[in-house]
């Protein structure tokens, strides 16, 4: 056999290498599409998730930039309690309490109207999106994105004492019976994080205490995933190429389970944004004259024969945004994992 | 091709691997309270295979062989005996120094999706192992990864596509380049073939003997296909419950089995001709293959072996393990009444 | 021998949101009764869908089935109602599939799953059907059947689960029994055990048994007749002995070259078909083989060859056979 | 079985030490929780301080009040209420418990019974109208807390009320059936929603699989197929959801029995948080982490019945 | 009838010797009676089982205030049929203060008697105050010796501490004892469904007139809003036992037909209060400013619908000794603002204040309106904290809180409840430390003093200074407002929140 045409390994294909080559099944012609790129192009087919995407930006750009444009409109009052010049920045802002507009209906001086206490309601939603929205950066972005990983993927590569003891934690928070660690910690330490933080002492305490409760089940769910892909192929290729463990786990198990923490993620912040609502209606959330919407559904409640849509605004407010979260969670899903769908 | 020669000319040379009495035993462990044994997956294997040779082992699933691929790479602890490359005992190395070993020895995966990482493009996952190695500066890397491409039959054109975007056998071949990227001397290759279609078997098989010889690899062949086992080793080993029950030279094994086991294998494939089909005289096993949980005793092939059977099943086959031992030159087999 | 199954133009096609993928394309075959017919192709080249098209176990939507008949006893399968097929699934045509692992119910024993069949179709009481089918699992050489039938699948061995689906689509007697890689996810030694299982059995139940396999070996071994598909269609049909001896086919030709063989000389160096299989969602006009085709001409890549007798019954696709 | 049995205990042992120690360490560490001078309030007297303070034992040290606490636990006493003087916390929380019970498995009932179908439902009918609009509105439901539903009943009442229509009671629980309906079918949503999702997912995927294929191969009749074939092996992945689920029950019910003045333990406990009433706090920690654990064992030994694979041993 | 117990989920208790609350009060008071109650509009003692009240004038009161004597109406019966005598209400009064029972209410009720001090703590050797404190002179009078006279001591023995409990039923250990307690009250207990309901059927051995309700249903409902609701869907006969119909629903009340909401001062007054031992509040200027800076008017009127009556007493409009000449600190930002910047010049440089409020029912809102007032009228910046009533308490009295928001309820009409109590140097009251010695010297005074006008002066005198020198900065006085539904006649509750057992006699319910 003639073994000579081997000798020079870049030289132009023979007769016999064009058996390998398969250019007619490559369409040279096409930009080659990464996964990432093909979830988001499945992603963008799913009008439900996209609807909620567009409103959610919606809702999330009002929140941190029409409420500053919000305290700029509209009249000085001349006269008010017998001090003059009330401005928009004033009777505009989310915390402003005038009690001789309270309950007022919604009129071009309060677009949505005042609650009880005579705070301006759109302010108020805007101020609550926005707190809805720290409490899920801070407690899923952070927290539960950020330890979960950490811990799941190190317990879920190495196994071992880690392992172990998150599962024995795991096991403690599950065990915790519904909200009840949050309203304990919480019900205990918030005069505490007011004393020290303030107004926003409280909130702060909230999220770190539902991220405290939050992360463990994203660990566990992060180490069944490192857990499965550590059983993949090109996890044991990567180690006989002379991969390192650290860097098995940056390139190759990172990247492959992110999409799946993406969407674990997405449906967490549902969750927490309604447990944040949950604390500041039993009283354990924002102190007022803050704003969030638990808070603004709880001040309602005595008013709802009388003013029902001091609680059907922030309901419904809230509704959205949970229910925009869970159409991205879904939509998300069906994206990175097109099985998932039938 | 030269097969004689080339089978003598590889016996004067050293060994590039040696194992000796691999054991690889899986602790089969619960709960706080539960107690377990082990599954002895790899029960004292030996074998050698010689520059630029291939060996195949073959055996039924869960007989060991992959175990036995995985446990030469140190991929997975190593209960007992030794691996030995290229002179040195690769089992007493330290993790660090076994990460520097393994770019001398590399593995081709079964499964041709999940062995590449579906969010690497081609050019990242053969770049992989260079980058870990260090080898050359970026450049260097990118002109080695076209010549990797090239080698293993790929179009320039795949160097910036994902994995998803290929075929099954253009995957292999993907995997091969990565596998030789760093130049190793010995390459693992567990059931290459299996998952590919047929027509497209043959291409990889081909490629794989062509770069045998313009790179003067040695393969590892794991495969349950004894047709494909005997297409491209020069000796073939054969396992059955952790342990090799025969080794020989490919032409040997297949003209003049002395294992009952052996035996019965290859009758079990079957031809694709009809004349010789139909006229063929099968040996049927009795039963399954038993668990290596809890393997039988004495000869792990007793219960169901015919020659034990025609002997009126012998105490020795139940008491004794039989041991690897030369019938002929270059010709080892496991049982105690071979058949001559 | 009559004929137990003819099939006319038979075409299956999957409507996907990628596109329609033809997977079976204008399929015609004979089967007779009692005679074991052997469906050979890649994967994807439609012989399994053909076996669920013709059982109609294909979910439509997606599937869609059309063809000119699918004669099965001498009534058109494609004309009849789910109820009507319904009675004869299990009961005069059977089907056993790839995978035993997964092809029976986990959560039922397995005496149940082969009574369950015996009785809806025999008309057997719940002693009378458990009673068939201890019977059944002892002709398919299952030690201690009458033990065993109380036992889960997941206690039985791979070897073992297909010796019970055998026996769960031979408990009635079907005249007709479609194995779909039988052994496929057997080990090499456990195949032969239900091959010869197989065979001994359709010979002792009168059954016919359309085998499908990629594997020309277990063709060679069982199957009277043979037929070869390829993207879809049907390349070549004739008798087992000539097909091997005189492939007609290009692709009939080229897949018995290009795998290693026990009986070939060694080392031989292998002939592989060069490129891969169509994509059915970008079917090439002409001939679907035409572009791996070392005997391609213009007249492949522009026309369609038809199955025609291009010898002594032996039917092929191809402008230039042999 | 047995081994089954006292490796549970192990967890359930753990499980409650470490919640009531948490809740302990917790109440412990906060600043400002003198549990008598709450008591006491405006009657705050040194020496009935110092009286009462000895009468609870809360002036031996933290480990040796930690210690008896688990002594009594062990002995099924979880001690005197702080708040109730006189009371024991079993008194106490008994009547809570069963009402919660009762809330909890009603809902738990509802929610599976409506859940399940309407996924099983909507996998048959898989990417029609009809699954699209029965699963938008169970994501609804799953997606929407109680507490924003309350409100929007809560207004309904009222014009109910102010056209003297009919109504459903707003509050109470054990005066009649009719006092239970819309607490327990609030409750339910959230579960219900969840249900039917997991429902459709799983009933899609066990209609995917090859026995599924196996017994309509047979002839079986496609009723027979999906819910004696399919149905039976969707079950086993709904009865691993049902466990974790109870969570979202107890959540929920924190806040229903708020709203509706429902008289069980999630009240109890956000009371007992309130009124630094350490004791019931734990009583109720312990009795709902219990209740938990146990739901699980319970699942699990479903599960194990359900599915021959699995063997408790 | 249904007669909800608003604001909790279960009574505290329902062992007359234990109740700190007005809903465990509420139970206790339809089932047992002392022996003098009440009149449920002049708020005087009157006769209950006792066949008058003790007087000087009747000789029943000698030794100068110091011993009191009690004669039994004949014929008295226990709700089992067992007869009431004078060693009855000895062991009962005694028992209250064992130390088993852990009463925290003992002491301020029957701590004036003799030997009651050591019985409630168990020093010196004092197990039983019977014979000593308490003395049966025959079975049916009853002889009080108190260890120095106190002019409230009628009052306070209209306290359910006093009342007659049966030895034979009442348990020292077990609580429980309370499920089938036996009372001499105008009705029975005839169920308790914990933390939901109790229902109570008449007494048949109630000495008074017979009730025409045949049967009370109590159940316990947390929120005040939820009970409002409840009554409006007309599953109960009436609501605001306690004054607990909320601002919000206080228009929508006075709007229903057939006058349903009765109002009446009800002795509460609500405050906010600073502690005279923190920064800034250690300045009675800055104390001051705060109070001229509370604008009560509006929060009565505008923050409050009217549901309160703006008010600058400690001592409320309707009790005894109500002095309705009071020069309190009105409402005026000028001189706020003045005597502010006397002390700080720049308001900036204030110390950080955070007023604490019970989150519960309107406070919110009034706190809101404090933070608003303040932050307007002083310049100054007001953190909030909203705390759980029973937490905020606690707080108050562990620990020193800086300004916080609280009310109190009158515990007997008597206006050394509000004053002694409270502000004396060593009150237990004294949260805000409190610190003149003029004031303790007239409340000292006016507490022994048996001439009821003397000593009302007196106590005028010392609430004077109390607002003068800011210990509380009063701002409400809570109305008695309750709704009853058009088929209920004859119900009234009195300005304490409780229905005296005479109410009963007048009542009955109409179809409907």
């Amino acid at each position: 056999m003639d073994t000579d045409r081997y000798l020079e390994p870049d030289t132009a294909p023979t007769q016999l290498t064009q058996e390998y080559l398969m250019e007619e099944s490559l369409e040279p012609g096409l930009h080659s599409t990464s996964p990432w790129r093909d979830s988001f192009r499945r992603f963008l087919r799913d009008k439900r998730a996209v609807g909620a995407l567009v409103l959610l930006a919606i809702f999330i750009l009002a929140s941190l930039f029409l409420l500053p444009i919000y305290e700029h409109i509209g009249p000085v009052i001349s006269e008010r309690h017998g001090f003059v010049h009330i401005g928009p920045a004033k009777y505009h802002s989310p915390t402003y309490v005038d009690n001789l507009v309270e309950n007022a209906p919604a009129s071009s001086l309060h677009w949505l109207g005042t609650n009880y206490a005579g705070q301006d309601i759109f302010a108020r939603l805007l101020a609550g999106i926005q707190v809805s929205l720290f409490v899920a950066v801070i407690v899923v972005g952070v927290m539960d994105v950020g330890l979960g990983i950490i811990f799941g993927v190190l317990a879920g590569y190495y196994g071992g004492i880690l392992d172990t003891l998150l599962a024995r934690f795991t096991d403690l928070i599950f065990a915790f019976p519904g909200l009840l660690f949050a309203v304990l910690v919480t019900g205990l330490f918030r005069q505490a994080a007011l004393d020290r933080f303030g107004n926003d002492g409280p909130l702060y305490l909230v999220a770190i205490t539902l991220g405290l409760t939050i992360w463990p089940q994203m660990a566990r769910y992060v180490r069944g995933q490192t857990l499965s892909l550590k059983e993949q192929q090109f996890i044991e290729a990567s180690r006989t190429i002379g991969t390192s463990s650290n860097q098995i786990i940056l390139r190759h198990i990172l990247p492959n389970i992110l999409s799946l923490i993406f969407v674990a993620a997405t449906l967490d912040i549902s969750g927490t944004i309604i447990n944040e609502g949950v604390l500041s209606l039993i009283g354990l959330g924002v102190q007022a004259p803050g704003s969030s919407l638990g808070l603004m559904i709880q001040e309602s409640l005595a008013n709802i024969p009388y003013f029902p849509m001091e609680a059907i605004l922030p309901s419904l407010t809230l509704t959205i945004i949970v229910l925009a979260f869970s159409f991205i969670g879904d939509g998300l899903r069906d994206a990175f994992d097109p099985r998932s769908k039938d | 091709m030269a097969d004689e020669t080339m089978l003598a000319t590889s016996m004067t040379t050293d060994a590039l691997l040696d194992v000796q009495d691999l054991k690889v035993y899986f602790p089969m462990t619960g709960g706080l309270l539960q107690r377990g044994g082990a599954v002895r997956a790899v029960d004292g294997v030996n074998f050698t295979i010689r520059r630029g040779e291939t060996l195949g082992l073959v055996g039924e699933s869960g007989c060991g062989k992959s175990t036995t691929g995985r446990a030469i790479l140190q991929l997975i602890p190593v209960t007992g005996g030794k691996v030995i490359f290229n002179g040195m005992d690769i089992t007493k190395l330290s993790p660090k120094a076994v990460r520097q070993k393994r770019a001398e020895m590399q593995m081709v995966f079964q499964d041709p999706f999940s062995s590449l990482d579906p969010r690497y493009t081609v050019a990242q996952i053969i770049g992989e192992p260079l980058v870990n190695f260090k080898r050359g500066n970026n450049r260097e890397i990118d002109q080695r990864i076209r010549e990797l491409l090239s080698t293993v039959g790929l179009p320039t054109n795949s160097l910036n596509r994902y994995p998803h975007e290929f075929s099954g056998g253009q995957r292999q071949r993907v995997g091969l380049a990565r596998a030789l990227a760093l130049n190793p001397s010995l390459l693992i290759a567990d059931e290459p073939v299996s998952a590919l279609d047929v027509s497209v078997q043959a291409q990889v098989l081909n490629l794989m003997e062509d770069l045998q010889q313009k790179l003067g690899l040695a393969y590892l062949f794991i495969s349950h296909n004894l047709s494909v086992v005997r297409h491209i080793s020069q000796r073939v080993a054969v396992m059955y419950l952790g342990r090799i029950v025969e080794i020989t030279a490919s032409r040997q094994l297949y003209a003049q089995p002395l294992h009952p086991y052996t035996k019965a294998l290859l009758s079990a494939i079957p031809m694709p001709d009809p004349v010789l089909e139909a006229t063929r005289q099968r040996i049927v096993l009795a039963g399954d293959l038993p668990s290596p949980v809890a393997p039988p005793s004495g000869c792990h092939f007793h219960p169901r072996c015919p020659r034990a059977q025609a002997l009126g099943n012998p105490e020795r086959c139940r008491q004794e393990s039989p041991t690897l031992t030369m019938a002929t030159l270059d010709h080892a087999v496991a049982c105690h009444f071979p058949e001559a | 021998m009559t004929d137990l199954l003819t099939v006319r133009d038979l075409h299956t096609t999957f409507h996907t949101r990628a596109g329609d993928v033809p997977a079976v394309n204008g399929v015609s075959f004979t089967m007779r009764e009692g005679e074991t017919l052997g469906i050979v192709g890649e994967s994807g080249s439609g012989k399994s869908v053909t076996a669920l098209s013709i059982m109609r176990l294909l979910p439509t939507p997606p599937a869609e089935i059309t063809g000119q008949e699918v004669l099965f006893a001498g009534q058109d399968l494609l004309e009849m109602s789910q109820d009507q097929l319904r009675a004869l699934r299990g009961n005069k045509m059977a089907m056993i599939f790839q995978d035993p692992m997964t092809s029976l119910n986990p959560v039922f024993k397995v005496g149940f799953q082969i009574a369950e069949s015996v009785r809806m179709h025999m008309n057997l009481g719940p002693r009378d059907s458990w009673n068939r089918a201890v019977e059944m699992l002892d002709k398919v050489g299952i030690p201690n059947a009458a033990r065993r039938a109380n036992d889960y699948p997941h206690e039985f061995s791979g070897g073992m689960r297909q010796r019970v689906m055998i026996a769960i689509a031979l408990s009635c007697n079907p005249s007709l029994l479609i194995a779909d890689e039988p052994t496929t996810a057997l080990d090499v030694t456990i195949q032969a055990q239900i091959l010869e299982l197989m065979r001994a059995l359709s010979k002792e139940f009168q059954t016919a048994v359309m085998l499908i396999t990629h594997d020309l070996g277990v063709i060679a071994g069982m199957a009277q007749q043979v037929l070869v598909m390829y993207a879809g269609r049907l390349v070549e049909a004739t008798d087992t002995r000539t097909l091997f001896a005189k492939p007609a086919h290009p692709y009939t030709q080229a897949l018995l070259h290009s795998i290693p063989r026990m009986d070939d000389a060694q080392n031989e160096r292998l002939q592989p078909i060069t490129g891969q299989p169509p994509d059915l969602l970008k079917m090439p006009v002409g001939c679907s083989f035409a572009p791996r085709c070392p005997k391609a001409q213009a007249r492949c890549q522009r026309e369609t060859p038809p199955l025609v007798e291009v010898g002594a019954g032996q039917r092929a696709a191809c402008f230039f056979p042999y | 079985m047995l081994r089954f049995f006292l490796r549970r205990l192990i967890g359930l042992l753990f499980v409650v030490i470490g919640v009531t120690f948490v809740t302990y360490a917790m109440g412990y560490l906060a600043p400002n929780q003198d549990p008598i001078a709450a008591l006491l309030g405006q009657h705050n007297t040194p020496q009935a301080y110092a009286t009462l303070k000895h009468e609870y034992g809360l002036d031996k040290p933290w480990y040796i009040q930690y210690g008896t606490f688990l002594l009594n636990l062990a002995h099924g006493n979880l001690g005197l209420s702080y708040r109730y003087p006189g009371q024991s916390v079993n008194d106490f929380i008994g009547p809570a418990i069963a009402i919660s019970i009762q809330l909890g498995l009603s809902a738990l009932i509802l929610a599976l019974v409506l859940g399940i179908p309407s996924g099983i439902i909507a996998a048959l009918r898989a990417n029609t109208w009809v699954d699209t609009s029965l699963m938008s509105v169970m994501l609804f439901f799953y997606a929407v807390p109680a507490f924003v539903i309350i409100p929007f009943y809560q207004v309904l009442i009222d014009i109910l009320v102010a056209n003297n229509l009919p109504t459903l009671p707003v509050q109470g629980w054990s005066e009649g059936l009719t006092y239970k309906i819309v607490p327990v079918v609030i409750l339910a949503l959230t579960s219900m929603g969840y249900f039917a999702r997991i429902s459709r997912t799983v009933m899609l995927e066990v209609l995917r699989q090859d026995y599924v294929r196996t017994a309509r191969s047979k002839g079986l009749s496609e009723r027979r197929v999906i819910y004696l074939h399919a149905f039976r092996n969707a079950l086993l992945p709904l009865l691993s959801v049902i466990g974790p689920s109870l969570a979202f029950l107890v959540s929920g019910a924190f806040v229903i029995e708020d709203l509706f003045n429902i008289p069980g333990v999630g009240g109890a406990a956000i009371q007992a948080v309130a009124n630094r009433d350490w004791p019931v706090l734990q009583g109720t920690v312990v009795v709902l982490a219990v209740a938990v654990v146990i739901m699980n064992i319970v699942v699990d030994i479903l599960y194990s019945v359900a599915d021959p694979r699995i063997r408790i041993q | 009838m249904t007669l909800p117990n608003v604001g909790v989920s279960e009574i505290s208790t329902f062992d007359p010797a234990l109740p700190s609350d007005l809903n465990s009060a509420e139970a206790i008071q339809l089932t047992f009676s002392g022996l003098v109650g009440l009149d449920p509009k002049t708020l005087n003692v009157v006769a209950d089982m006792a066949q008058d009240v003790p007087s000087v004038a009747n000789g029943e009161i000698t030794n100068n205030g110091s011993t009191y004597t009690f004669k039994l109406k004949p014929g008295l019966k226990f709700s089992d049929g067992n007869p009431v005598t004078a060693s009855d209400f000895a062991f009962s009064i005694d028992r209250s203060l064992d130390p088993r029972l852990k009463s925290n209410v003992a002491t301020v009720y029957l701590g004036a008697i003799k030997g009651a001090m050591d019985r409630y703590a168990g020093t010196n050797g004092v197990t039983s105050i019977i014979g000593t404190g308490v003395v049966v002179v025959d079975p049916s009078t009853l002889q009080i010796n108190l260890a120095q006279p106190v002019a409230y001591f009628l009052e306070a023995m209209t306290y359910s501490t006093s009342f007659a409990v049966e030895q034979s039923n009442a348990s020292f250990t077990n609580a429980k004892w309370t499920d089938n307690a036996v009372g001499t009250g105008p009705f029975m207990l005839k169920e308790w469904v914990h933390s939901d309901h109790m229902t109570f059927v008449p007494n048949p051995y109630w000495y008074g007139a017979k009730s025409k309700i045949t049967q009370i249903t109590m159940p316990f409902i947390k929120d005040t809003e939820v009970a409002y609701k409840s009554y409006k869907a007309k599953e109960l006969d009436m609501d605001g036992l306690g004054a607990t119909i909320t601002s919000a629903d206080y228009a929508d009340a006075k709007a229903l037909p057939n006058h349903q909401l009765q109002e009446g001062p009800y002795l509460e007054t609500n405050y906010v209060s600073p502690n005279w031992n923190i920064a800034p509040f250690n300045n009675q200027a800055v104390r001051q400013a705060f109070a001229y800076a509370t604008d009560r008017d509006t929060i009565a009127k505008t923050v409050l619908k009217d549901s309160v009556y703006s008010t600058d007493h400690i001592v409320p409009n309707g009790m005894p000794g109500y002095f309705a000449g009071l020069q309190g600190l009105a409402f005026n930002p000028t001189k706020a603002k003045q005597l502010l910047t006397s002390v700080y010049p720049d308001p900036t440089k204030v110390p950080a204040i955070t007023l604490t409020y019970p989150d519960v029912g309107d406070n919110k809102a009034v706190a809101l309106e404090l933070q608003s007032e303040y932050t307007q009228y002083l310049g100054v910046t007001i953190q909030l904290n909203g705390e759980d009533f029973n937490k905020l308490v606690n707080d108050v009295y562990g620990n020193n809180i800086q300004f916080y928001m609280l009310a109190w309820i009158a515990d007997y009409p008597d206006p050394q409840d509000w004053l002694s109590l409270q502000f004396t140097k060593n009150a237990p009251n004294n949260t805000m430390n409190f610190n003149d010695p003029n004031f303790d010297a007239l409340t000292n005074k006016a507490d022994v003093e048996q001439n009821q006008a003397t000593r009302f002066t007196e106590y005028n005198q010392a609430e004077e200074l109390a607002v003068d020198e800011v210990a509380w900065i009063p701002f409400s006085q809570n109305k008695n407002t309750y709704v009853v539904q058009p088929w209920v006649s004859g119900f009234t509750v009195d300005a304490g929140g409780l229905i005296p057992d005479s109410v009963w006699a007048n009542v009955y319910v109409t179809q409907h």
